[in-house]
């Protein structure tokens, strides 16, 4: 009972704090888009790619997809050991 | 355990459709909306159906783990491999050398809306299709492990 | 208020995310929880990134040259990849531990304690 | 260009693209021979360090190293026609993250050497050293990073590879319960950190730390995403009341995983540094925030050490230790960080409890590090973790129980081991800063030491058991993967003050110095 | 560089290598003591013997002090603390990641409302 009690506050502070983001922001009109700005004017000419977002992706932060693939690869050796045939040892 | 034949024949049927739908979105993904992530997922579906479509003894004579395995590596390396090849050239881990340069995928773009050019885009087609081989095979083979070790209890 | 209804929606599906994460007691509930709770950051994203009356940000025959921000999308495609190899783990350890303990229930996982 | 200068300019890379390319190799290289592999994974290891203590070089020389992936020039971080803003991932690597580029190497290399030997008996070991590879991949990537999401994609590759290692002895079903445990909860704390990037992203279009430092305004979606990450990152660290699940991964994974978890943890605390002294520094509120880090370190420091002493599990007992060190750490830096608005006081006492607080982090990895292998040791000879089942192992593993020995003292924070130096510093700076947290924190050190007097008893002293009769020595690779840490233990313990100097107090200097991190990336703006 | 510099901590100094000439001159001192001690301790004789008031000396491994017992007494003083804290440690994810929330929460309010 205390353990409920103690979800449903905690539960309430995060959706009011979750609430106060949503209605901070506009949807719509980001507020600074310098950023994107430069990889919509520039990403043509700079990487070749007519898709901005591979350019993204594949250029621009090109190491965060490197870092993504080895994500997937970490579940897959975690998985794959998961299932392994043990042969003795502990 | 296997499904019926109607489900089976679909499956055989559809399979090379899924990959050559696979293929394409990884080809064209610095055009369209797509790239290697997406189209080797959607051809790791296709896996997924046949596996479903026949029992998992049946798949795991055609589909080898270490044969996937291997494919994934190969994806990997390969993408790590067009990064470093960068240094080699002297340029920054991540340059795109490609771009720009005349070769292979290396036109240059007509700015502004057109109507795309698949010879574009420097390095990034080929780290697509590293990316796409990788996922492919990755998927494929946590679909084959899970199955691997549902089998052994016997459900 | 419904201007900023994808926010809202963000608010909303964290709530369930974390309500079942917190609640519920079987692994593959949780990791359910938690694909949610996922999806609400992704969503959180991708609405950060939108601009009014946008297009997708692609140069081949684009209807305009308006596009929305296309970095939330890189995110969120590399946060997409990193939930599908999460999910597959957290199932993996599921089944090992169906296996192992005869159960996913999460009050008769505890073994470790003290 | 030389070779010097092609690794000069390109370490930053080097030392996260060595060891993902050692990790994508490695399940190939364990299809040929088992050779090759430890073979390929030692080379991969060593060349790894060299390129890390390379990097730690240069920075320490010349001050901050920054790599731009994918720009013309590796230092290229603000192309010109932008306006001044950087849009590329960008590595900054200054003097804290080359401290801890420089603890991850070392433990690497002597984890690695001491899990040549002590996992051979184990099956599935390509997956073992492909992710061992993939943490120190995550953990180099986690500090050299200056790119919030950047740091979230690291943090996800450490804990996948971490929850994986942990499950490794996955027969008993215990293992992947701990596996499980950690596993979930990091992913909660991950979606958190997501969050906090979106909230970021959406305020100051920006990504990288230092360009969302220099934006900072600190308004209310500031302060959510100031304790988003803080609780997130609190939680990975492994700081009371969110320590649940480190007793239970640190004492089933494999020994050298273990010592290798302690770093990881690490990794977590610095990035929690990161975000409170470069992120948001004097901009937001210091004291209150430096309260909360300390109120998190004492309660670490409490409960860590009174939870240790019923202990029956050797692991459990000195994972509970490992959160207790923790809470020095979290300590020292809040103290720092508390004061850290006021100039008088900093120069006066807070400078001196941060660089207390680093300092405590490296002797921390050094001799935890050591204990866990030693543990991982005792396990591989008789094959029980349960101290009520152990005796009398000083008559034959005699190397083993002087590595204890000094681990043990280090952690008592016995003179003249490095634990002393860095306790101290901590004790005496605390003390003009509030005297009862001193007291507190002396009180803790003198409970770590009872606790380890009574795991020392339990082990090797006692008459010779006759069920451990034919025990013999560990296996020499891991003797020396644990004198390598025991060396340093006492090297350290002996000369501290060159070693304050010369990578301590640029740390901290870095850490308090949010302004030169800034300029380092946007160039004196 | 001088390696054997004091540590400053900012109260007072520390020197390792002091210490140790400090610490070896005591262990001098002390062994110079411990040698003027008469040594009348014979061996392979009864003197090697504990004294168990006549009784049989027992097996060696029986009188192995094991971990359980070793603060006892610590335990028994503290027993009301320990009551509370070890079942806080319940084994049960969900009560963790209540945890986890529940504290993000209550710092939320300490910095979100408080500050």
């Amino acid at each position: 009972m205390k353990k409920k009690l103690v979800i449903a506050a905690s539960l309430l502070i995060m959706t009011a704090f979750f609430g106060i983001i949503a209605l901070n922001l506009t949807f719509g009109s980001p507020k600074m888009t310098d950023m994107d700005d430069y990889f919509l004017s520039h990403g043509q000419e700079q990487t070749g790619s007519n898709n901005e977002c591979t350019a993204v992706v594949f250029d621009y932060r090109g190491f965060d997809t490197l870092g993504e693939s080895t994500v997937l690869f970490c579940g897959i050796i975690g998985v794959a050991l998961m299932f392994r045939k043990i042969q003795g040892g502990e | 355990m296997r499904m019926s034949r109607i489900v089976r024949t679909a499956a055989d049927l559809l399979y090379p459709a899924i990959l050559i739908f696979g293929l394409y979105i990884v080809a064209h993904g610095h055009l369209t909306p797509g790239g290697g992530f997406q189209g080797g997922a959607v051809i790791a579906t296709g896996g997924a159906l046949v596996i479903v479509a026949y029992s998992y003894k049946e798949v795991s004579g055609w589909l080898k783990k270490n044969v996937l395995t291997g494919q994934e590596v190969t994806g990997l390396v390969g993408f790590i491999g067009v990064g470093l090849l960068a240094l080699a050239f002297g340029q920054v881990f991540f340059f795109n050398y490609l771009a720009g340069s005349g070769s292979i995928f290396g036109v240059p773009v007509p700015y502004g809306i057109n109507s795309g050019e698949l010879n574009t885009a420097g390095i990034i087609p080929l780290m697509n299709f590293a990316v796409g081989i990788e996922v492919w095979g990755g998927l494929t083979v946590v679909i084959l492990y899970m199955l691997s070790g549902l089998e052994k209890e016997g459900c | 208020m419904l201007w900023n209804l994808p926010f809202i929606t963000v608010v909303v599906l964290t709530l369930i995310g974390l309500v079942t994460v917190l609640m519920k007691k079987n692994i593959v509930k949780i990791l359910l929880g938690i694909n949610i709770l996922q999806s609400a950051a992704n969503l959180f994203l991708i609405a950060l990134g939108y601009r009014e009356g946008g297009v997708a940000p692609i140069f081949t025959l684009a209807p305009s040259e308006l596009m929305v921000l296309p970095t939330p999308q890189a995110l969120v495609l590399t946060s997409i990849v990193i939930g599908v190899a999460t999910s597959a783990l957290v199932l993996s350890f599921a089944i090992v531990l169906q296996k192992k303990y005869g159960t996913v229930d999460l009050d008769k996982i505890r073994r470790l304690q003290g | 260009m030389t070779i010097t200068d092609f690794l000069f300019t390109n370490a930053p890379a080097l030392l996260v693209a060595i060891p993902l390319f050692a990790a994508f190799i490695c399940p190939i290289a364990g299809k040929i021979s088992s050779k090759v592999r430890n073979l390929w994974v030692m080379g991969m290891m060593l060349v790894t360090a060299a390129v890390a203590f390379i990097l730690a070089y240069r920075v320490f020389v010349t001050g901050p190293v920054l790599y731009v992936f994918g720009a013309a020039a590796a230092n290229f971080a603000i192309p010109l026609d932008s306006g001044g803003i950087p849009i590329r991932i960008i590595f900054t690597v200054d003097a804290m993250s080359a401290f801890m580029d420089i603890i991850c190497a070392i433990v690497g290399v002597s984890v690695l050497l001491y899990s040549l030997s002590s996992e051979s008996r184990n099956s599935g070991l390509e997956g073992y050293y492909t992710l061992f590879f993939l943490m120190i991949a995550g953990v180099f990537g986690m500090v050299s990073t200056g790119d919030i999401f950047n740091f979230f994609v690291f943090l996800e590759i450490l804990s996948l590879a971490s929850a994986g290692m942990i499950a490794y002895r996955i027969d008993g079903g215990l293992a992947v319960e701990a596996a499980l445990k950690y596993f979930i909860l990091s992913t909660l704390g991950a979606i958190f950190v997501l969050f906090a990037i979106g909230i970021y992203y959406g305020q100051y279009d920006a990504l990288n730390i230092a360009m969302i430092a220099q934006r900072m305004q600190f308004t209310m979606l500031d302060k959510i995403a100031l304790v988003l990450l803080v609780a997130a990152l609190a939680m990975k660290c492994g700081a009371v009341p969110l320590h649940f699940w480190t007793p239970d991964a640190y004492s089933l994974a494999p020994s050298s995983v273990t010592a290798f978890l302690v770093v990881a943890s690490q990794a977590s605390l610095y990035g929690l540094f990161r975000v409170i002294f470069t992120m948001y520094n004097v901009t937001m509120n210091c004291v209150t925030v430096g309260w909360i880090i300390i109120i998190f370190g004492v309660l670490s420091m409490v409960v860590g050490v009174t939870m240790a002493i019923p202990q029956k599990d050797v692991k459990r007992l000195m994972a509970y230790h490992a959160i207790s060190q923790t809470g020095y750490m979290l300590l020292g830096v809040g103290v720092g960080l508390a004061v850290l608005g006021n100039t008088e006081l900093t120069s006066a006492f807070g400078f001196m409890a941060m660089e207390g607080g680093i300092f405590h982090i490296f002797n921390h990895a050094m001799y935890k590090g050591l204990l866990f292998l030693t543990a991982g040791a005792i396990f591989y000879r008789i094959g029980t973790r349960d101290l009520n089942k152990m005796g009398g192992l000083g008559h034959t593993m005699k190397y083993t129980m002087i590595f204890f020995m000094i681990g043990a003292l280090a952690i008592a924070g016995i003179p003249p081991f490095n634990g002393f130096a860095s306790k101290l510093m901590i004790y005496e700076s605390v003390y003009l800063f509030n005297p009862l947290l001193a007291i507190i924190a002396m009180v803790v050190s003198i409970l770590t030491l009872a606790s380890f007097v009574k795991v020392f008893h339990s082990i090797f002293m006692g008459p010779k058991l006759p069920e451990y009769a034919d025990v013999k020595e560990a296996p020499l690779p891991m003797l020396i993967g644990m004198g390598i840490l025991a060396a340093i233990v006492i090297l350290f313990g002996l000369f501290p003050q060159p070693v304050v100097d010369i990578i301590v107090a640029p740390a901290a200097h870095a850490l308090i110095d949010q302004g030169g991190y800034i300029a380092s990336v946007l160039g004196g703006a | 560089m001088d390696l054997t510099a004091p540590v400053l901590t900012g109260y007072g100094i520390w020197s390792p290598v002091a210490w140790l000439v400090a610490f070896v001159a005591v262990v001098v001192i002390v062994y110079l003591f411990w040698k003027t001690g008469e040594s009348s301790y014979k061996k392979g004789t009864e003197l090697e013997r504990p004294y168990l008031s006549g009784n049989v000396e027992p097996e060696k491994g029986d009188v192995h002090i094991r971990a359980s017992h070793l603060y006892w007494g610590f335990l028994q003083a503290l027993k009301g603390y320990y009551d509370v804290l070890v079942p806080v440690h319940t084994g049960v994810l969900t009560d963790y990641m209540i945890w986890f929330v529940a504290v993000t929460a209550g710092v939320l309010i300490i910095v979100g409302v408080l500050s």
